[in-house]
Parts: C-alpha cells; structure tokens; sequence
C-alpha cells in the first residue's frame, strides 16, 4: 500500500465517522427518524476489509450483505453518500426511494445487497448470493458482514454448514464488538471466541484478528477474500472491535463502563492511522485538519443540502413496489 | 387508585407473580440486566438474579422452546419477544408444540406460557419492525390471544395469564407503553375472555383492540360531536373472541365498523365481519364497515407509513360511511 | 392432450422450465437422489446434476434465504418445503425478507422465488402434519399465493411462478398428487391470477381453492339432485383474490357459500365473506355460509380427524342452509 | 452388571424389535394409519442409555424426550406397552388417548414428554425441561433423544449455545445413522461426526461411540449421565447406528445398498447380545427361543388385543384437550 492509498483509506474512515455524526445529529433535530445504529468505533473493518474486495466496480463487483448497521458498508460499497443520507431523509432520491430508512439500505447498482433488520436473517441471503456467482461462474464473491450476538440464531448454523459441505464462495466477516445491544457477549454466548464456533464444527477456515487497527484488517482480510474467490471457499473471519456510542439512539449504554469505553478509544481506528501517517511524515496535523474541513464541506453543503432539498415520495406511490409493477399478463394474469 | 404507565403496570404484574410463585421466571433478550427495551422489567434483575430474569442469547425459537419445555413440568415462564416482527422465529415452536402439545397428549401435558410482544407501527421503524400479525396468533388452535389496551389490562390481564393453565399471547404496542391510566392499589385480576363495552351508545358499534380500540374512542367524540351516538366494544381477547357481546350490541345499533391497525387481507376485520354476517346478518342496516391498514409493507418515510396505517379520521370517516352519510 | 397426475404435472414443469433457463434451480429436502417425497422432482437430478437440483440440509429457514438471496440476483429458485408444517419454520425468511425486499428496497431488488408445499389433512397424520395455513401466507403484502386445484394448473401455474417477477407460494395438497387430468401436451402457461367459475349454475355460488374445489363440484351434483344449480368457483390465487369474478357470481345466484379446509376463525372463509360483504351486500338473500374445520389441532384418530374437516356432506349441508332449505 | 440384567436387557431389546415388527403388521393390515418410523437396528441406543438414566420410576425420575421415531424411548422410559399400541391404534386407552399416534406419544406419569413430527423441535423443549430441574433443584435430568439430520437446524446451535452457556442439566443423545429419510449424512453435512460439531463451538463435553453393542453403550452413557447430574452441565453423546427398515413404511430404500445394509446387520445389537450371552453360557439359544415365544404371546394376547378391545375416542369430545377444559374464571372469564 503507498502513502497516497494511506491517505485516501484516513479520509475515507474520517469521512465515515463524520458522516454519522452528522447522521445523529440529524436524529436529533428529527430529520431522520425510524431507528438509527451508529457504526463509530468500527470503521477500520467494514473500511479495510472491503478496501481488499472487490467494490466500487458496479454489477461486476463483489456482493456486501449487512445488518441494521449499515450506512459505511453502503458507502464503502459505493452507494453515493448523497442518496444514503437522502434515504436516512425518507426521501424519493434515497437509495431505497425513502421506502427502507437507516436499517435498509440497496445499492443493487453498487452491488450492495441490504441492510436488514432480523438479527441473523444476513447469513443465508449472503449464501444465496454466492450460490448464485458460483453458479454463473463470474469470480465474485458475497461478503456478509454480522455481529457476534448474531452468531447465536439458528440461520448461523444452517448457513455456515451449507456454505460448507455446497463450497460456496461467501465470506462471513464478524464484527465481534462484544455487546448484543445491553447484553455482553460473555452472558450469551458459551464459546465467545467466535471463529472458534466455526472450524472444526463446520469444516471451515477461520481466523481471529485485530479490528482496530485498518492496516491489520487489510492484510488479514486480503487473505481471506483470496482464500474465498480462489478456493471457492467460505471463510469466516472475526474482527474484535468495539462501538462507541450506544447500540441506537435509545441506549443510555448502562450495561458498560466508561474505563472499558476509554480503554478502546485508545486504540482508535483514525487515530492509529492518522498518527501513523504522522509519525511517518506522510501528513501534518494540519494536512488531517484540511482535510477534515473538506470533509465537513462536502456534508454540509453537498450531501446534507441533496438530502433537504430532495422531495419526498408521493403518497400515491403508496402501492408501488409491492409485486411487480407491470407484470407480464402471460404470466400473472388476469385469467381469460 | 394510582396512575400508572402501560409498562409500569406489566412491572407490577411481573413483579407481583414472580413473589406469589417461585415457578414464575421470565425469559428474554436484554430484560435482565439491560432492564427491558420498554421498561417492563427494569429492577427485577437486582430484585430475582440471573436465574430467574433471563437474558437470553438471540435465539428466539428456541428460548420460545426452553420455556415451552419448562413450563411442560410445572414452571410459569413469561417469555418476551423484543418485537412481534421476530416472533416469526419463534413461530414454529409457539404453533407446532406450544399450542398443539395439550391436544396431542390428550390433555397429559400442557404449556402453561406467557408470551409477550409488542405489535404495531411506530415512529418510521420501517418493514421489518412494523408488523402486526395478530392474525397469525389468533388463527391458530391452542392459544390465547389478548390484546390489553392500557394500564388496567396490561396488569390484570398479564397476572391471569400467568396463572391459567394455557399459552398465553399478549400482544402489546409499541405506541402504549407510555399510555397512563388509574388502577387500583390492591391486587386484582382481569380474565382472558370476554369483550368490553368501554362507551355506550345507539346508533353504531365501533370494535377495536389494543391500540385501535383509541382511535374508535377519538373517533367516538368526533361522532359525537355530529350528534351521533357511537359504542365502542374493545374485544380484548383475539382467541376466542367474544362474539357474543359484539351480537347484543349490534342488534342495537344495526350497524357495525370494525377498525384494526393489521394490512387487510385476512384479519381481525374480515373475522369480526364474518362473525357478524353470521350471528346477526339481519339486524344490520348497512354494510359493515372494516378499518386497516394498507396492503403494503410499512415503509420508512413518516408521510407514507402514516398513509399505510388507519388513524381517528379513518375510523370516523368508516363510521359515517357505515351510517350512509358519507 | 395426455392424462397425467398432479405429481407428474409438476415434474414436467419443473424439466421443461429448467431445460428452458439455465437460472432455475430447484431446493428441498430428498428432492434430488431420493426423487422427492412426492415424485414431483423424480428423475431431475440425474439430469441437472447436484448444482441444480440442491438436496438441502434439514434447515428450511435458510435454505429458503439461500433461495431468495440467490434469486436477489437472478438466480429462479423453486424451493420445496415437503410439507406446510415445515414451513412456519421458514416464515421469518419468507415474510419479513422475500415479501419486504422488493419495497424495502424501493423496488430496486427483487426475489422472484417460488415456493411450493403441500398444505392440507391426509391420512391420519396427526397435529404437527396437518396444518393448512394459507391464511399465514395470503396476509402478507409483498407475496403471491396459489392453490392449483390439478394437473392443468399444477403444471401452468408453477410454470408461470418460475417467469414471474414475484415470490410465489403455491400451496398444494398430499391427497391431491395423484389425481389426474387431461392437459395439452404443447407446453402452455397459467396466469397467476383470476378466479375460474369451474361450473355455472344460478341457485348459489360454491367458493372453494385447492381440494376444497373438489368438495364444492361434489356437492353441486348432489344439489343438482336436489333440483338446485350451483355456480362453482376456484379462487386459484389467493394473495390477490379475484373479488370481481366471486361478485358477478353472487350478484347472479343471490346466496353464496365458501368451503376451506382451513379452521376458522381467521382464514379464506372470513375473507371471502368480509368481500362480498363489502362488494354485493345487498345482492345477498341469505347470509353466507362458511364451511371450514373444526378449531382444533388435528387429531390423530380417524374418526375424530374425519369429523375436524369438512367433507362433501358438511359443504352439501351449508348450501342448502344458505338456500334456506335446512 | 449381573447375568439376570444382561438377560432382562436382552429380553427388553427382543421385545422392542418384536413390537414394532408387530406395529409393521398392523401398518399393513391399516389398523395403524399416519406416518410410522420403525426403530428396528437401533435398539442398543434408547435401551442402553435409558438403562443408565433414571427411568421407570415414574414423576420422580428423569426427564425423555425424542422425534417421531419414538415408540422404544417411550417403552423405555416405562410407558406401558398396551397403552403405547393403542395410541398407534389410536384408542382412547391409548398413552395420547387417540390423538397423537405414533409420532406424539406422551406419558407424564413415566416423565416421558413426547414424540414430535418436526425435526429439530425436541432441542429446546429439552433444554426446557433440564432448566425445570435445575430451577426446582432436584437432581433430575432431561434426556433428549435426536438425529444426525436433525443437527442441520437452527434450533440446534441456539439451544447448545444455551445450554452450554446456562449449565443445563440436558444429555443430548445423538442417534446417528447416516440417514436423513433418503439423504446420507456426507451429503447434507460439512461435520459428519457429530460430537465435533459441539466441543470447541460450545464448550461442551461431547463423545462418540459404537451404538450397536449395548454394553459399550451403558458403559459410555453411565458416565455421561453421572456427568450431567453431578456437574450440572450439559453432554452431547453420539453413537453411531443403523435403521434397518424405510425411513418410514412409504420408503422403498433406493438410496442405499443391500450390501451396506448387510454390513451392519452383522452388528446386531440383539445378535451381539445374544451370542455373547450364549457364549458365555448364560443362555442357551432354546432359552431364547422360549423368551421369544413368550414375548409374542404376550404382544399378541394382552398388547394387540387390549389395543383391539379398547374404544375409540368419542367425537363428541372432538374439541376437548384444547385449552385447560375446566379453567378457573378467576383468569379466564368472562369478563363480568
Ligand atoms: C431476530 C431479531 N431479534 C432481536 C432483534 C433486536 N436486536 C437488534 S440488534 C440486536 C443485537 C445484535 O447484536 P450484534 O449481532 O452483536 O450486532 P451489533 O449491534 O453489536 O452490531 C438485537 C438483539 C432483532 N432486530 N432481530
Ligand atoms: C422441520 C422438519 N423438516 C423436515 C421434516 C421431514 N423429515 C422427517 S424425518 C426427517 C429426517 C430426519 O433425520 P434424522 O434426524 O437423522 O433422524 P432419523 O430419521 O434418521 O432417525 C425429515 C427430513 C420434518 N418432519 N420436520
Ligand atoms: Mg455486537
Ligand atoms: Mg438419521
């Protein structure tokens, strides 16, 4: 990776970061409503791992399935932030037309393939994708990103064992940032070491890394997206991280101290990798400070602006995209 | 008498019934220690510990079925489901064992569970959290199915639940636990069974449940206020409804709407209608008239959801569609 | 035309829509080496190969999202559940993601799955064998529904589910893989939607869907005798029902009857009745009857599984109730 | 063990495989209807572990849970054998009064709590009734009967997770004959030693062992079940095993060999009994043709003809049994 990658990588996690700050205070002055799930502390996973994939390319890319949590996936996916925060704004330009809101997100042009909603419910549509670019024979993959407390529904197990013993070419990424909204991991979960709930009981690759650090995450992840398109191979791999702020806008974070919390900020995906590239004298504090201007610019001016400016959807559009909108009568009907 | 809120009251039957019986234990995600998404078992875990507060890993299917098996030997559990939308995880443990285990035993075994779960549209949640699926419950053999539309319900019906010897369903709203009513000091009960006429009146019966029984009362004042005369029936329990209370009033006032916040097709509406036509098809001076939801999955955006679900206008509207004047 | 039975309708479709388009696979449990429980995938395997005709793990609710997230990107998934039952267990997948992505997306992602399984009461198979369940199906937006009551529609309709755009159920019955009828033997479609009037008649419409047709047809020769002309109706869909074909039939014979297999309360029945209610209210001089099962789970006993379903005589009865006869 | 319990061991096996022949017969001749799973070939499994377990010592003891193959967990457990076959004939005397028949037989009073058709399902409701126990604090224990197929559902990993992570007393006994209906377990399974789909993913004690010698069995399930009753803890035992007849009466075989099935039969759990015993002197093959002759006399003249002579259920109590049938108004109503 050269310096200007490095920096590139630093603006986008800022970005990210910014991005959703300005999203909560959108919450707040109720622009956006619905259930809103924050992904600070994160950015170095969803950022590093798809940095190795294959995205940004449009239809012949790479497959990105999620949960709830899902605006940097989007973005790092390539659905332009514009049309996410439009979304988070309920509005006709959104990237799901202002019908799906934060927790539903579909970039389909950016192969970005949903956020959703039922914990769990990410792990056999992601199958599903890969069963689908095995099938055609391209060299994608599906990448589907999940929380540890995920791991304990019943569509873990299904999924992991027929992306298994079909070969299916889908890599399961474990954001492990140990909190199932208030309950900590070691209160749910038997074995907690979630790549450890794989190997041998699926016959599957898995791996345990750092997710702090994006630099870690890329070469690890690298290994795993090699593994999974030249193998035609699920892996699983887990990233230990955390999030900041609460598990949505409603959480007052009772369940966790403020020590843990300050303990994790130390080791900051944007800090690591700002004061990296500082200590390297590839940037200045005073290049970041430009840069986060910029940043703050371009959200403010242009993707907060999109979003306000945007109209909603008519209310007589209220039945559209049920079934299909104009169905062949051949096939659907009515009967003659 | 003390005002109370919805969840303060589930708190209270919780609390009470957890002290009453050591088998009373509840089950769910984040309850424990979290103390509850709404509340409503916020301090228990200090109070019961973790034996008897359970926060259960995301696995809804099968702590429904650890509490079916419990209950199967004598414990009372009271299972929570975050959100009706996930119930359909649990659905096949609640409608295959849960309520069919009693009948397949031949009256050996039964499944003395509560389960709890709010159902209904609230503040843009989207589609996958706006389900209401009253219908899927209330359809199927076996179980009980109530809907407490405040504080006084949500108590005593919550406590009758937990002491009946079938498997319960609550549903709740998310829209309700804040709602406040007056309840009394003392311990009291509230059945399962039986619909409740919560306003008098002559000239139409207004039926609803649960979070729809207010708009029927807003709608009620509103009709009022056209000097027309409006009942309003909460029916209270889903399973088995009360058909006969819903006859007696609208022999009375010859005419009948039924509003329900669930999308039509196949619901509380069609059910309640079809009830009517069947008891009392020649009392009536007009159509029924059935109040719901649009058939769409509930979307994001604030004025398209608040077009999908039925509000006071919509039953007021309904109501004077039902008297001919609309 | 050639006489083929229910299963082999089925078999054919399946063969020539995926000779037709190398995207349609076909999912389920012992559908590939074991020939599937009902024949209806016999023969494929050795033809398509494992790749697409995918033995599954017992593990409906993902082996459906495998389904809907392969057909998310063009993939035409016909997934077997062998039975009903099973298929609560699948629910979540089936209704809160193959009936939501299409809106949740802003009609950007599409799931054209199909889902076929056998729903119904056969031979003493018990509580946890028997369910029905349309009505968990045709109250959810974003599905389509179908009930092919023979060979004719077995074949035509699964073909066209497999071109359609939409998730597509189609509910099928264990006592009705055998039954036979003569079909073209040049390939043909069956739209989706559009109820049939299966026979004319002026006295009283017949309702019914899948075998319950069967009943209706019986019934009407029986009131044949009887001096009374039965119009018949098959809904064939059931997620959208075709209100107009059913109102022109009762505004005709004035008095309408609808028989489902189901129990009530909650089901076609009430939805068929609430529709004509809401459609040709005044047109009726009677009230409309439902036929429908017993509100229990279904018991093992024969005898006492004969009396929970409704048979020719229970629909034979109902019409001569509604005709004022009884 | 002594001589006389290997004697009445084998005599129990000889006469499970000789009441399910029998139920064959009646299948055949419809006097038994619905689905029938015969038991035949697996017989050292359910004897054996329940010989170690405390069965038959009615509400005190502990706690059986199976599939619908479940007719020999039931006799085991001490259902009475009558009551069995006229549930099968479904007979108000029988263990469901008629209403569960083969697949649902339930008898509280020998802690035997039930058959269920939907694969998968018994998991939980087994976890359940270890969580009963451990709450009331008696030293029973739950004693879940499954098989390898039924280790595909979601309701498997959940309820591991859980049990594992909540100290259930629940032995898990994992019946693996390579089958699910007619799909062989490499086919549809990434683990096919099922005990190494639990050690490492949930922290819990698991083994595996030969099912067809009944003493192996004993010896294994012993400190299995010593295990879960002392420690509080959870165990997941398998023991490898064969069916020999269809999965269910419609099953024509075709997805196996005549050879594979010979092969097994060799290892006849009644075969390796009974020659060890003849062996050793302890029975001559005449004692066991009397043991067999008594045991079809008893089948035929007090099993089959109390099954026969009993009554069907009334149709006027087609609804009883679905709710508590004299609820208490207090709770229930009406409302007054
Ligand atoms: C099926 C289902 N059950 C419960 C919930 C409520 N819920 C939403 S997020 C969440 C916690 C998920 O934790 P994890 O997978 O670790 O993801 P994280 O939020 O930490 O990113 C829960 C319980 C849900 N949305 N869906
Ligand atoms: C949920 C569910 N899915 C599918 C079935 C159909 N089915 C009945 S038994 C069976 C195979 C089970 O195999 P296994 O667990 O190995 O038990 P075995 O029959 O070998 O004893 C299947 C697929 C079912 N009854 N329930
Ligand atoms: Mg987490
Ligand atoms: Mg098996």
């Amino acid at each position: 990776m050269n310096d200007s990658d490095k920096k590139r990588l630093l603006r986008e996690m800022i970005f990210f970061r910014r991005f959703e700050d300005r999203c909560f205070e959108a919450y707040v002055e109720r622009k956006i409503g619905g259930f809103l799930h924050l992904y600070s502390g994160q950015e170095a996973v969803a950022t590093g791992v798809l940095e190795m994939a294959n995205v940004g390319v449009g239809e012949k890319g790479d497959y990105v399935i999620t949960g709830y949590r899902d605006h940097v996936h989007a973005l790092k996916s390539g659905a332009p932030a514009k049309e996410v925060m439009a979304e988070l704004y309920g509005k006709e330009t959104g990237s799901s037309r202002g019908r799906g809101g934060s927790m539903h997100i579909f970039d389909p042009t950016a192969n970005f393939m949903g956020g959703y909603a039922l914990v769990g419910q990410p792990f056999p549509l992601a199958a599903g994708l890969a069963l689908g670019c095995k099938h055609k024979k391209t060299d994608q993959i599906a990448i589907c990103f999940l929380g540890d407390g995920a791991n304990n529904q019943g569509t873990f197990h299904e999924t992991m064992n027929m992306a298994s013993v079909w070969n299916l070419p889908v890599l399961f990424v474990c954001e492990n940032n140990g909190y199932a909204i208030g309950t900590h991991i070691d209160r749910s979960t038997a074995q907690t070491d979630q790549y450890k709930r794989v190997d041998t009981a699926y016959n599957m690759k898995s791996s345990q890394h750092d997710g702090m650090d994006i630099e870690a995450v890329m070469k690890e992840a690298k290994k795993a997206v090699d593994y999974v398109r030249n193998e035609q191979k699920p892996y699983f791999i887990e990233f230990m991280t955390y999030r900041y702020r609460g598990h949505s806008m409603s959480d007052a974070k009772g369940y966790r101290t403020k020590e843990e919390e300050a303990e994790w900020e130390k080791r900051d995906p944007i800090k690591i990798l700002s004061d990296r590239l500082i200590k390297a004298g590839t940037l200045s504090k005073e290049d970041i400070k430009a840069m986060e201007d910029e940043i703050q610019n371009e959200i403010e001016n242009e993707i907060i602006k999109f979003a306000e400016d945007s109209p909603e959807p008519n209310i007589a559009d209220l039945n559209k995209y049920v079934l299909d909108d104009n169905p062949d009568p051949r096939w659907v009907g009515p009967l003659k | 008498m003390a005002e109370i809120a919805y969840w303060e009251a589930i708190l209270r039957a919780h609390d009470e019934e957890m002290t009453n019986d050591p088998m009373v234990i509840a089950m769910g995600e984040d309850i424990g220690v979290a103390g509850g998404t709404y509340k409503a078992t916020s301090g228990l875990f200090d109070k019961y510990g973790a034996e008897r507060i359970v926060d259960c890993p995301i696995s809804e299917n099968s702590y429904t079925g650890i509490g079916i098996g419990a209950s199967m030997i004598g414990m009372r559990p009271i299972i929570e489901i975050m959100s009706i939308n996930f119930a359909l995880l649990a659905l096949d443990t609640l409608v295959n064992a849960a309520a069919k285990i009693r009948y397949m035993s031949g009256g050996r075994v039964s499944c003395p569970i509560v389960m709890r779960t709010p159902g209904g549209t609230a503040h843009q949640l989207a589609a996958q959290h706006s389900a209401r699926l009253a219908r899927m419950f209330m359809s199927t053999s076996g179980l009980r199915v109530v809907t407490p539309r405040g504080p006084l319900d949500a108590y005593g019906m919550l406590k009758s639940a937990v002491r009946s010897n079938d498997p319960v369903i609550i549903i709740e709203h998310e829209r309700m636990y804040n709602l406040k009513e007056d309840i009394p000091e003392e311990e009291f009960f509230r059945p399962l069974e039986g619909a409740e006429v919560v306003r008098e009146g002559e000239d139409i019966t207004l039926i609803g449940y649960n979070f729809s029984v207010h708009l029927c009362l807003e709608a009620a004042k509103k009709l009022e206020a056209d000097g027309v005369s409006a009942e309003v029936i909460d029916l209270r329990s889903l399973k088995p409804i009360d058909r006969e209370t819903i006859r007696r009033s609208v022999e009375k006032t010859h005419r009948a709407l039924v509003a329900e916040e669930d999308e039509a097709p196949v619901g509380v509406g069609s059910e309640i209608i079809t009830g009517i036509m069947e008891d009392c098809f020649f009392a009536l001076d007009s159509q029924p008239v059935r109040i719901h939801a649009a058939d769409v999955p509930v979307p994001y955006n604030h004025k398209l959801e608040q077009a999908a679900i039925p509000d006071v206008d919509d039953v007021y509207q309904g109501a004077l569609k039902a008297l001919g004047k609309a």
